[in-house]
């Protein structure tokens, strides 16, 4: 276990708990309060696929170099969950500080003596000051961030701001009484405890122009700027809370206030093959129509996927991907859905991809997407996972060009098609591969007729061997010149000149970057290439070419990508090196540090 | 029998409808079903609804499943954008299409493989939003397209052509649809244009889903003796439950006063449905009863036809959601993007 | 109310069974639903229903979907086979578990988002099949494990936790079922042992799919006022056909004479049904009058409970199937293997 | 276009029709008429995908070498359907002999002056002799028949018998009626034309010991051997006829002759989701169950197979591939759903496929199928195609081994479990990664519960990621492990000593085996492996190893097999070169020789 580092603005808290006791507000409150101080922060949440009862920990992580993923190691554990304890106490870093609830007595047995330990007798102070139990429970959260805000140096008026913020005027009632429980627990430990602690925040500078959001407020935002008027869905964790932004900024953004219409759709449809289906029609009807799920969503939309990338209908799917395969482990994060998602259903299929790596670029890929998408007349699945989705990071505030205007590919409009002498649905008449397009209903020259068996230019029925050869050399072109539609690779070149490299993709970003500037002060210097759509572009070839050794580092058992690597480009598989971690937590550089010292002996062979 | 008197038409010349639309406008390609399959003359049927109340056919939106009766949108209206989805999800996709634009006249048609077994839980849920569509189940007993076994609706004992019979359950689509908060409910039968023309022309103006189930017999694998959904059967057991008539709203107007011994529905146009009356006593909006009087005629091996059940009163899937009036395929971009400002002010609340 | 006398115990002893068993053996692990969670009290009423029949647990087999009912079969009967399928198909599944071995007793528990929605049409073909099982629907108005949305039970105006009504048709499964041609269609509520336990039994003994949908509240998602699926609003609403009370074989004979005031019902295994006559002189047989009784009790707002329909002489899916009577996964090989002598003979037909 | 060689005993004929005119009868009274002369044959059926009144074709090769696949020419073209005439008289290669219905005159410029024209006046004969419509139609079809057995040199006596076996005792009325339509157009043939012709069958001895046979009812068959008792299915072509053989076998052999009881239940499932669903159930309750689906099917049952490789259930599938994506050509055949199949689900997953070469192989890999997925737990998807499953294959009679008995793998039954002091359903006892199972109400030791989220040695549920890890590495040991227990490739050395291979797999085996000796012919030698099962065995990879440059043969656009040997082998890229052949009818020598004269510029770039 690495030495715990803990210091100022640099270190991770671990908060251990019970899931359904309402510790999430504790929590983000301290979370804020670090941010509004200026320390870049972020917040990860791991909690059981249940409703109640079961353990949850959340994990801050507070660090000035801005290194902001998960850190792989605790500095400071807050023991709240009895059940937990041994587990929570042997994971702390040598080192760290242990924080727990010295209302009952704890057996000795269960202490470490290369760890500070600190009590606090919570349950006690909450059952004597409140009456209520459902009271209590609350309280105690309440109570133990005072404790911690005490003991990490915390400003109480950013604390004080916060709660005002929160609660607001209408529960200005609620302002008092949460006040009144931080000062308890806050009091207690001046009174009781050393503080601050050394491992403690002290105010900076650098957060300002920075928000703190998860992935799926990111991208259900996106898509109501990216003009998404049609969503259809299946609840699914960890996609869920998608959809639910994307409606919670519909009624904010998208009713009219003085009829209450309202410029969007949501249908919760009867299960994953209904949402896709529903994406498909309402693309057909020519409205920006997207859905979100996980894995077994995918797996279950894949027969559409097909048919909509066969009869060139635009679709955007957000995968929000969760640890597989089948049902797995709901509640953590992976990136295990490429394949499944590249190259879905039956027959020749290749999609299109994209990999956002954090919430600022959930926001923006899903006009992206939709561009992308109707552009290319194709699906585009969007591959995000709970880690982004769910979890709360700190991104560069959000910006918009209000010069957007949506790309929506080749379609012929009522102008276009009064003055046409004819429309041929699936003619190539620019070389590119993509035909032309109509909506349903705008002109008696657009109407065609969709399906999923042969068709010909024309959108004819055809068997015809030769027309089918036709049609699917066409599609296999034009998806050969998707990369130019799609978001390129970022490349970020090592100070000295380097046959190394990495390659890395989604919620690794950030790990990789923390990895590579420890690497750096080693003396191992390697150049990074961040993928951000598939297809695979030049640039990516390039890369390849240009590196003798690329670790491929992903968040899943079987190196996914560098199956379409290998599939979709011209590299040495030697020259590939698979570094894996797949056990559905947070990559953190220590994970990816460890992979690359030891690559997978199979893989690296084979 | 439709109330939209035809122009008598002297010369050779076709008659054209409103629009000065002939027949021709509404009609397809060629059918590749079997010479005398009950679905070619529901595509008729249908172009003549269409034809009659002067429907400009690229507003129509033609959607199916996969089936021969899957394939008949190709065989009508040929200047409406049509869809042959996957098998049993059409509509789901159906639900997409009127989202995107609710102005669309979507007509679904689908076979009993399509929507009773694969396409079930898609055919129930769109009934439950009461999506604004007609709904055409062509009803054959069994899978045409993959040969003949029996589908969902062949009923106990009807046989196949090699002999054996069904020994489950059958689903019949009216109690599906009752089951599951149908708002207008019919069965016809494709040999009886008089009585399917004025349920297609009423469920397009009904808002909501339109169901109507048309016995449709397969003459290649379900037509022999000894199946419940042939020909001869159908025509024998037939029991309409009161002729329905379909005035449309001009001439309701002249019709307020409704014919004796008819009883006028009015539709959300302005147009009415006639439903001639029976000594029944029978009441078309009480759900209970029309399941009563279905299994009743069911269990004496008799089809009940016509318009079983209607819920005028049901919202729409877009009118439960308060969708803005116009379709959403037309909303320009700048109603629809809050814009950097907007943005600007919402990131407060994330810093 | 359960026939079957327990054994007054005076000492801290655990009674015991027909088979020695104590109540312990029918557990399972610990629950980890929310405390009060209305799917408790069925894991619970299952247990005892086994225990009391004295079926030997590992003679049942425990399918599930996916969601909080569906976790449930791993907190009872510890030493069953059973199985977490996915979402939605466990009718499915079920329906290879009977075919492979039609001595289990086949147990499945679903939720109403498991069953109604996704996996809608594999409960209504399971239905149709008259698959040998009972059917548990946990129902409670929303998908519990994903926080509370609507699911396709909850009535038009029951209000969500936030307070936003429900606007699209309910499925009913009851309904459902009448129109799937389901054979033994029951309603009970959770927190009602009484008459839970007396249903299931009877479902155990029913040759075909009995489905008992269970009203089952979330009471951290949906057990609010507002809520039609609130432990408050069942218990209001809730109106009981008739008690039933079941009896076993045994003591049938006995009972030969049914006390004045039932009707008894005679079950495949020689068991009865005792149904408690009421004034209506509603018949159980009559598949209208069911549909009929449920749609004017939900009209009223009122929630029809108890076995309202049952039809005890449908085939089931082996019986129909005609197959052997021994279970097809204990038929030795050589009995399945024609040998080469056979393929010798039949090759000389493709010769 | 080739010129026709056409000659005795080795040439191809085609027959165009019109489809539901019942001419299947007359076309397989031909081919079975060569067989019984002793001379070999096969017969390929291309029919569109509807019911009535569409052009269908029959192609018949006669091949006294035993190239029994596609020849890729047409000697006799037979011109019944007017509607196709252009088309046909097109196709026909040079030097050969068109027959056409001459009954009515046909337009001189669609003659050609490089071929034998043959004119019959059959239409006039049958309406002149048969009064009834369908009768007239029906009987045009025999009478043809009695043409081309003058003009082929059949043996009338061989023709006689098979119509007496047809028809037998009980319609013993048609046999008459059949011969006297026979001779109608045999005895005019022998009048007005040049009987027989330079193309003909001359009577031989090389189909002893052969059979005549589609790979649907082969797989039937063999399903029925293999001891499967439930079977599973949702109607879809070109399986469809799969599960009909298998039913119709079961009612012969399986129904009890005293009781009528049956030891088999087939079950007509809602949809693939279900028939998948029920599979597992199935085979979970010790059952040996399976379905037949194809390319579409695959997709929906996608997440079912997912959950089974998860959880550790076999399960048998049958994909009869036709010509994809999405609906594609549903009556053209294919090998395009090797990639959806391999990795069928989200996560990280990984399945077993089989690829049976013709219906011999079809019969015998129904156990193999069982017998593999029971071994290893996992589902098994053999991977036939329409062109062996619908098509009349010459195969060797097939042949049982009656002391075969299925290898249902690590089963714990009652006695077992008895002994046992516990019994954990996922230890790896063996350090094979397989580990135990039991079947429900066998006995109450052997209880555990089956979940697709996490789950530990014991069966319980764990979202630890210790655990979750541990699983996932044992799951990818056992399929490693895998080859052992599948079949192996089948390898064909070159006389010669060479560098350069071909792999192939499935329908295309025939061909190449044609295409190789043409090559040989021209001096080019080839070593050959057949693939017969995935994952690969070392076999495979020595076979890379020791070539130079390999021809990858195969029936889809993006080289599926090919992806799966860069993905899971260690090879050079550019050694594969892909030859391939995806217009939906049966590869012939002549498209694996153009393919591999043009290998697809930018796969073997890539
Ligand atoms: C996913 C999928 N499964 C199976 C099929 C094969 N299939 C084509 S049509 C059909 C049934 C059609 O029956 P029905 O809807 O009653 O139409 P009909 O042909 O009788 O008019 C089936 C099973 C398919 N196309 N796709
Ligand atoms: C294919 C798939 N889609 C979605 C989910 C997510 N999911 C889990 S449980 C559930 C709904 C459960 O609702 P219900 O059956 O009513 O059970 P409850 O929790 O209310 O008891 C959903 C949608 C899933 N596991 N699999
Ligand atoms: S097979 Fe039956 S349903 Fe299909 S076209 Fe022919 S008659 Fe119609
Ligand atoms: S969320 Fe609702 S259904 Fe799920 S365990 Fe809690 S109370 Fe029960
Ligand atoms: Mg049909
Ligand atoms: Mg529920």
């Amino acid at each position: 276990m690495a030495h715990a580092r803990g210091g100022v603005n640099d270190f991770t808290i671990r908060i251990a708990n019970v899931n359904g006791t309402g510790s999430a507000s504790a929590n983000g409150l301290l979370m804020r309060s670090v941010f509004r101080m200026g320390v870049p922060v972020c917040g990860k949440n791991f909690f059981p696929s249940n409703i109640q009862g079961l353990p949850t920990w959340y994990e801050i992580r507070v660090s000035d170099a801005g290194y902001l993923c998960a850190s792989g190691r605790v500095d400071i554990m807050v023991a709240m969950n009895a059940q937990t304890y041994d587990k929570d106490l042997a994971e702390l870093s040598a080192g760290g500080c242990l924080i727990y609830d010295s209302s009952w007595p704890r057996d000795k047995q269960l202490w470490r003596d290369d760890i500070q330990i600190v009590g606090v007798p919570l349950a006690r102070m909450c059952n004597e000051r409140y009456a209520d139990p459902r009271t209590r429970i609350l309280m105690k959260n309440i109570a133990y961030f005072g404790v911690l805000a005490a003991l990490l140096n915390i400003d109480m008026r950013v604390v004080e701001q916060l709660i005002q913020e929160q609660f607001g005027e209408r529960k200005k009632h609620l302002v008092a009484s949460n006040l009144e429980a931080i000062a308890m627990g806050y009091d207690y430990a001046l009174e009781h405890l050393a503080c601050p602690l050394a491992t403690r925040v002290e105010a900076s500078d650098r957060t300002a122009g920075h928000v703190l959001m998860d992935g799926n407020t990111a991208a259900g935002l996106g898509n109501v700027f990216a003009g998404a008027t049609v969503g259809a869905w299946y609840p699914i964790t960890p996609s869920t809370s998608l959809m639910d932004a994307f409606g919670n900024f519909c009624r904010r953004f998208r009713i009219n206030p003085e009829t209450g219409a309202k410029n969007y759709c949501i249908v919760q449809a009867e299960d994953e093959l209904g949402a896709a289906a529903i994406v498909l029609g309402g693309n057909w009807g020519g409205a920006r129509t997207f859905t979100a799920t996980s894995g077994p969503g995918v797996s279950l939309m894949s027969e559409i996927l097909g048919y909509a990338s066969f009869t060139e209908v635009p679709m955007v799917l957000w995968d929000v991907q969760r640890t597989g395969p089948s049902t797995g482990l709901p509640t953590r994060t992976q990136q295990s859905d490429l394949i499944s998602a590249a190259y879905a259903s039956h027959g020749d299929t290749r999609h299109a991809l994209l990999f956002p790596a954090d919430p600022a670029e959930c926001f923006e890929m899903a006009s992206s997407a939709f561009d992308a998408a109707e552009r290319l007349q194709t699906p585009v699945i969007v591959l995000s996972d709970l880690d982004i989705g769910m979890n709360d990071w700190m991104i560069p505030k959000p910006q918009w060009d209000d010069t957007y205007q949506p790309d929506r590919g080749k379609v012929m409009d009522q102008a276009a098609l009064e003055a046409a002498a004819e429309f041929h649905r699936y003619a190539d008449v620019d070389g590119d591969g993509i035909p032309y397009r109509s909506y349903p209903g705008v002109h008696p020259k657009g109407g065609f007729f969709t399906r999923g068996s042969g068709h010909n230019e024309k959108a004819q029925y055809t068997e015809d061997g030769g027309d089918y050869v036709r049609l699917m050399e066409r599609l296999r072109r034009k998806m050969d010149g998707a990369p130019k539609h799609l978001p390129a690779p970022v490349v970020q070149r090592a100070n000295h000149a380097t046959q190394d490299g990495i390659i890395a993709y989604g919620s690794s970003d950030r790990a990789v970057l923390e990895a590579r500037d420890k690497l750096n002060a080693s003396g191992r210097h390697f150049n990074y290439l961040r993928i951000r759509s598939f297809p695979f572009g030049d640039d990516v070839q390039r890369f390849l070419d240009a590196h003798e050794r690329i670790y491929v580092v992903e968040q899943n058992r079987d190196g996914q990508l560098r199956t379409l690597l290998l599939n979709e480009l011209n590299v040495d598989k030697q020259k590939l090196l698979p570094a894996l971690h797949f056990d559905g937590m947070p990559i953190s550089s220590l994970n990816i540090l460890a992979a690359m010292a030891e690559p997978d002996a199979r893989e690296a062979a084979a | 029998m439709s109330f939209i008197t035809k122009p008598h038409v002297v010369r050779v010349e076709m008659p054209t409808n409103a629009l000065g639309l002939t027949m021709r406008d509404y009609e397809g390609g060629m059918s590749t079903l079997c010479a005398g399959c009950g679905h070619d003359s529901v595509s008729s049927a249908i172009a003549q609804t269409f034809f009659e109340l002067s429907i400009p056919p690229h507003r129509a939106a033609k959607m199916s499943g996969i089936g021969c009766s899957s394939k008949t949108p190709a065989y009508f209206l040929r200047t409406s954008h049509g869809m042959n989805a996957v098998h049993g999800r059409m509509p789901a996709v159906a639900t997409g299409v009127a989202a995107a634009n609710r102005e669309l006249h979507v007509l679904g048609v689908s076979g009993d493989g399509d929507s009773l077994s694969i396409g079930l839980a898609h055919f129930v849920h769109a009934m439950r939003r009461n999506l604004n569509m007609v709904y055409i189940l062509e009803n054959n007993g069994v899978y045409g397209l993959t040969k003949g076994q029996f589908s969902a609706s062949a009923d106990i004992g009807s046989t196949a052509k090699g002999g054996a019979p069904n020994l489950q359950q059958p689903l019949d689509p009216l109690q599906m649809a009752l089951s599951a908060g149908g708002t207008f409910v019919a069965r016809s039968f494709s040999g009886d244009k008089h009585q399917l023309i004025p349920l297609i022309k009423a469920g397009l103006e009904h808002r909501g889903f339109a169901l109507i189930d048309v016995i449709s017999p397969c003459v290649t694998f379900n037509d022999h003796v000894g199946s419940t959904k042939s020909y001869a059967h159908t025509r024998d057991a037939s029991r309409e439950l009161f002729p329905t008539d379909f005035v449309p709203p001009a001439e309701a107007i002249e019709v307020e006063l409704a014919p004796e011994g008819t009883t006028p529905v009015k539709l959300h146009d302005g147009s009415q449905i006639l439903l001639r009356q029976t000594d029944s006593g029978y009441d078309p909006t009480d759900r209970g009863a029309a399941f009563q009087a279905i299994v009743e005629h069911q269990a004496r091996g008799e089809i009940l036809t016509g318009l079983v059940y209607i819920d005028r009163d049901a919202d729409d899937m877009h009118a439960s959601n308060e969708t803005c009036p116009k379709p959403l395929v037309d909303v320009p971009f700048a109603e629809l993007c809050p814009g950097s400002d907007a943005l600007e002010r919402l990131m407060a609340g994330f810093a």
